[in-house]
């Protein structure tokens, strides 16, 4: 058991798999001789050469619809997407042919791909380049999307959508590559479309993904040592699958729920988990869903704005305490 | 960059060791001479197996028109009449492990790549004894054992698609080549830029075919292309481009053949246009009201499989009973086509979340849309 | 009063509203020659010239980015994106500049323009051709995004896009173009961002927007002919901004909804309705908002197929029985 | 297709007659006849206001890599040093009612093209007095007086928003020309390919300048572009296409003068590339640790700035102390600016929802993170 950070666990594996299986290579832009733009493959253009790790053009479509041309002859090419508001320029390729081929064509063709890109604000990089829009895809069918908060997680993540035979969007952080944690030496294997409970607790479930996970897990052990809350902290992990019955089953527990999400508030992801807790746990709620969620706005660049603008663990905190005054749950 | 080309056959400079080229029979009776005036080096044989082809292929296409009109096939329905020449001249030159890719005008390079006629026709009638299971329809056939991978209805979509599989066979240094066959209209998108790009800077066995029939749907090259030669495109690739008259289908033959065999030996890819013209509308609904009578009028003459047939007698390789039997072959095979799809079974609707994933995934949503989330 | 089509209802206000404004102009793929893929536009070339209707390469990137770009001068591009599957491909065009422009440069340049796009399945297009993805648009602050479902709507709904200053996407329907309703002959100004309660009611709320608005109508006047069930019936018509006002009003009044839609569940436009009402109407709610969507598979070509996965008036009927027999108003 | 300039000083063979040419002062001393055979037909005022504007942008974009540094300036950061010759040579030919957009790495564009350095640096530290209010940053500037229609942050993202911009100018008979300014690396993008088309299809007045700087990030041209001689590119659109030294601040002028005025008065687009160096990393973060010895010494020997400065001096335009009053001014410019910036307020958060939507729209959602739907 080893601490490192979440960069390192994603090299790491990335490195891993390349040396256990032939059929994986690393595409992207500046993968290589750049290294990354978050440095997260620094090292493997040296070891593995040019043909396992492919600098490419400027040209997201062009690239990933050539990587899932390649997972269709069964290579297993993990892309780059430097961060995931450039995906948007490659999304045709994604959901209208990666998404489709195999259920399009009966069945006859998987496409076995990893497309791994950050999202995430906070950074000051503007209305264009702090987008969390995971949302699309882990709205269509076809597609699996992975959302670890911890160099764990990313770890056995990231090893099960390698060996996936479906195209996986990895969702990473920008805020979360140098975050640290403990890695076991043999990762353990982690189900796709799993959430995990990250911290067992009675009064509240506060659920989160990435980098909100790992916020929601700071606010809830806060509130204990503070002021005696037991939150209970649900990680999604797997945004598509989702796993209702794990949210349900929490609420279903404690009564009431907060979801955290850095994506923006209508249509995000916590629609789809509040929807389903209202749902799934009709009879046991004391109180509506709570989401702590993006302002609407374009993301301004200039740090108060940003701030004001963004979830973060003080305005998580808020909604928790407002919740569980709400149920008369606080000592 | 070669100049336009009407019929090169003059084998190619480089690849023409591999290129699988019909024997000549120097035969000694008149007709073969006279055959070998018109089209010097063919078998009489392969002359006669391409119009069969050809004329299958109409019949085919003719019979899809018909099962829509009928409501027997749902969806768009985008026919290669007018192709005919085109589409076999191509599909000759490719192995049957080299892989094609196309666009949703495909169902002619389906037949001509190897799939039974039967299976494509099903895949019309959306049933599952069609190329996709009767996922697909007219613009998604596929066969892994042909190497079909793919008519794909986005355009453009199959162009990074393509290059990627010649990527995977370049990684495992295989000899396959990789076809992408595209419209003209499809030259103006992105994604033909970003993956010509991408093809020649990683120097990938591909041959990117343009099919210029002058439309997009009704919109014309002059009006869609800046520089509507389009083969001249490549040169911003640094990539061999070359024009056929796509109505020859031995001159598409020629230069097919030529460009594939290249890309087998070097791995370079290349791009040929293919000149050609659309008999009837976008699809089976569309009119064509916003064609001039004049752009009707010269697809016409330029009919492929009848100006075919016509130089095929005149060369003496058939006759006119030779011909007729041919037909009379094309249109009972088109007939079974549609026989075959009409017997064959719907898919059951149980099976309408078997496709989802390829690898099972766990809390996968399995839901009909009456069905409660919970 | 006149009773015209939905197809006909947008065409006579493209018209006028080119009549009345030189800065109008209509930009797209086949709309000129070929009159438009589903004939919107027919007749217009030959009415205002080349100039006005502009026929495009197969470029939705460079197309719609170009119209963004003539809206930066002051121009009203009105685009024509052929279905909303193809839009995917003019994504970056709209999320990262469309929609970030007026803000990212703090409120100096706006973006007046519409872009209009039908979706819909149960034409047998298949997986790539039958997307109902209005969600990404929906998501997206600084777009506005509006679902007319009767041809009265489209008419005011398009008025009011075309004279408003930011862009807005105008999702229409393959299937509502052929349907045909009243359309006065003054358009009234419909104000975007307003739901219409399109028939009261007080046993059920039923929710839809596009299609789905005009099959949850068609339902409701049956279960009230057949059944006596009184279904209050509510329109979403814009889905950014989302009028959780009047969709809460309604379910305060009838203490239990239904949701069509005929996107995929799972993160679907319903989710965040969902969410919104048992938020905004939690101590009213007799029984979980019930969502009728789409299978989440890629929609396949077969007849049997796709119909057993669109949501239809039958699967939206079991549901509305479903829901008043869970809080026994069923008479 | 005209072939590399290194400076072309003759007249554009169209358009010269609206140029904004300074007027040759043939003068009777030795300096100015000396000042004549380097620079013809310059005058010695011109040639020195370009060498106070490039020192500008110099000292500037020091001072934006300390800003960053000492965290007063967040996000990326990119500079235009190296590139100082082409930006000045590029914005003398456009008039103030000419648009331009640029990518992200545009201080230096925004300068010239006549914004106040304390504006652009004011973005920069994120205040209110900045040319986007704070909102946009290093990438994101914006004048409407001065027609910086954007710097973009999404690569190729400028690109299709100059070609309708240049539309709405034909649209409108103006005789205004959109400048589009981008890197090397956007040429490979999908929406290069899709707007140069469109440009030229419809013969829109936009010139379009690929600022070579050699390298994407740490991506050199050659790997990136199968076709490294990037103007080569425009013939895929019959377009015209040239390169210029983009480290000649005279030739750069020259070039961009023939091509905007041609667009000014035929409507006709062109491609403009200018070469040049990148003299730090890609931002200011970047260490370019990736760059061999002798890219970095090229990139430094080839400095515009102080090539210009020795040749001006040679040339005895300037002498020493006349160019040191020069670079003294600019770095009181660049130090007032910092001043201007560091003294401006902050945007105050109660705006954050002022720039959402231009109309304003019912039940727009106002919520702050804490603040519940309901
Ligand atoms: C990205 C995209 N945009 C638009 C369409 C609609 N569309 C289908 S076919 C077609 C014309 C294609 O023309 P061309 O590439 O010349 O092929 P052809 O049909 O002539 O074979 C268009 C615009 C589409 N399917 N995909
Ligand atoms: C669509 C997109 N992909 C990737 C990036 C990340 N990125 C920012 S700058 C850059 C290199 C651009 O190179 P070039 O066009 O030569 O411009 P330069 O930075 O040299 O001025 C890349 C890849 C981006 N901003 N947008
Ligand atoms: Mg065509
Ligand atoms: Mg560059």
């Amino acid at each position: 058991m080893a601490v490192i950070t979440y960069r390192q666990a994603l090299h790491d594996t990335l490195r891993e798999e390349m040396l256990v299986d032939e059929d994986v290579f690393l595409i992207g832009e500046e993968i290589g001789v750049f290294e990354g733009s978050y440095k997260i493959t620094a090292g493997l253009l040296d070891e593995f050469g040019e043909k396992r790790v492919r600098d490419t053009p400027i040209a997201e479509e062009g690239f990933v619809g050539a990587a899932v041309g390649a997972a269709m002859l069964g290579l297993r090419p993990v892309a780059e997407l430097m961060t995931i508001n450039f995906s948007l320029i490659a999304l045709d390729q994604i959901v209208n042919h990666a998404a489709k081929i195999y259920g399009m064509f009966g069945g006859q063709c998987s496409v076995p791909m990893v497309m791994r890109t950050p999202g995430g604000g906070g950074q000051q990089l503007g209305a264009t380049h702090s987008q969390n829009i995971e949302l699309y895809y882990a709205f269509v069918p076809g597609l699996k999307v992975v959302a670890p908060s911890t160099p764990a997680d990313a770890r056995s993540l990231l090893l099960a959508s390698i060996r996936d035979n479906d195209p996986v969007l990895f969702l990473e952080n920008l805020s979360l590559y140098n975050t640290k944690g403990e890695v076991p030496e043999q990762a353990e294997q982690v189900e796709i479309g799993k959430a995990a409970v990250t911290r067992p607790g009675s009064d509240v479930t506060i659920i989160g993904y990435s980098r909100m996970a790992t916020v929601a897990q700071q606010v809830a052990e806060k509130l204990a040592d503070e002021e005696g809350i037991s939150a209970e902290v649900v990680d999604l992990r797997s945004l598509r699958p989702l796993d209702r019955d794990t949210l349900v089953q929490s609420v279903r527990k404690t009564g009431c729920a907060v979801i955290a999400e850095d994506d923006w508030l209508t249509y995000g992801i916590g629609a789809e988990v509040a929807a389903s807790l209202s749902d799934g746990a009709f009879d046991y709620l004391d109180v509506p869903v709570r989401r702590v969620a993006a302002a609407e706005v374009p993301l301004p660049y200039a740090k108060p704005l940003e701030r004001a603008a963004l979830p973060s663990a003080d305005s998580l905190t808020t909604a928790v305490r407002e919740t569980l005054d709400a149920v008369g749950r606080r000592r | 960059m070669a100049e336009t080309a009407t019929r090169s056959k003059s084998a190619s400079s480089s690849g023409s060791s591999k290129t699988r080229r019909a024997g000549t029979r120097s035969g000694g009776n008149r007709s073969q001479r006279r055959a070998s005036e018109v089209f010097p080096g063919e078998s009489p044989q392969t002359l006669c197996d391409y119009y069969r082809q050809m004329a299958l292929i109409r019949r085919f296409e003719e019979r899809a028109a018909q099962g829509y009109t009928q409501a027997k096939i749902g969806g768009y329905c985008h026919l290669n009449l007018g192709e005919e020449a085109t589409v076999v001249g191509l599909m000759s030159t490719l192995r049957s492990d080299d892989y094609l890719f196309t666009n949703y005008r495909e169902h002619g390079y389906a037949i001509a790549k190897g799939i039974e006629p039967g299976r494509v026709m099903a895949e019309l009638y959306g049933r599952s004894t069609g190329t996709s299971k009767g996922w697909g329809g007219s613009m998604h056939m596929f066969d892994v054992e042909s190497g079909l991978l793919g008519g794909y209805g986005i355009v453009g979509g199959q162009v990074p698609l393509a290059t990627g599989a010649a990527l995977a066979i370049d990684y495992r240094s295989g000899d396959q080549v990789v076809m992408c066959q595209m419209g003209d209209g499809t030259t103006n998108i992105g994604s033909f830029h970003e993956s010509l790009n991408i093809a020649a800077l990683w120097n990938l066995p591909v041959v990117f075919v343009v099919v210029n029939n002058h439309l997009g749907m009704g919109t014309t090259v002059d009006k869609s292309s800046a520089e509507s030669e389009l083969y001249k495109r490549a040169v911003a690739y640094r990539m061999h481009g070359e024009r056929v008259d796509g109505n020859d289908v031995v001159a598409v033959r020629e230069a097919s053949s030529r460009l594939v065999e290249r890309a087998r030996e070097t791995g370079q890819p290349a791009m040929l246009e293919t000149v050609s013209h659309r008999l009837k509308g976008h699809s089976v609904v569309d009119p064509g009201k916003y064609r001039s009578q004049e752009s009707v009028e010269a697809a016409r003459e330029a009919d492929p499989v009848a100006a075919f047939r016509a130089q095929l007698i005149s060369a003496e390789v058939l006759d006119e009973d030779g011909a007729v039997e041919i037909e009379r072959q094309a249109e009972a095979s088109a007939d079974a086509a549609v026989a075959f799809a009409d017997d064959s079974p719907h898919p059951n609707p149980e099976t309408l979340f078997d496709y989802t994933y390829a690898t099972p995934v766990a809390n996968d949503s399995r839901r009909l849309p009456a069905d409660p989330v919970f």
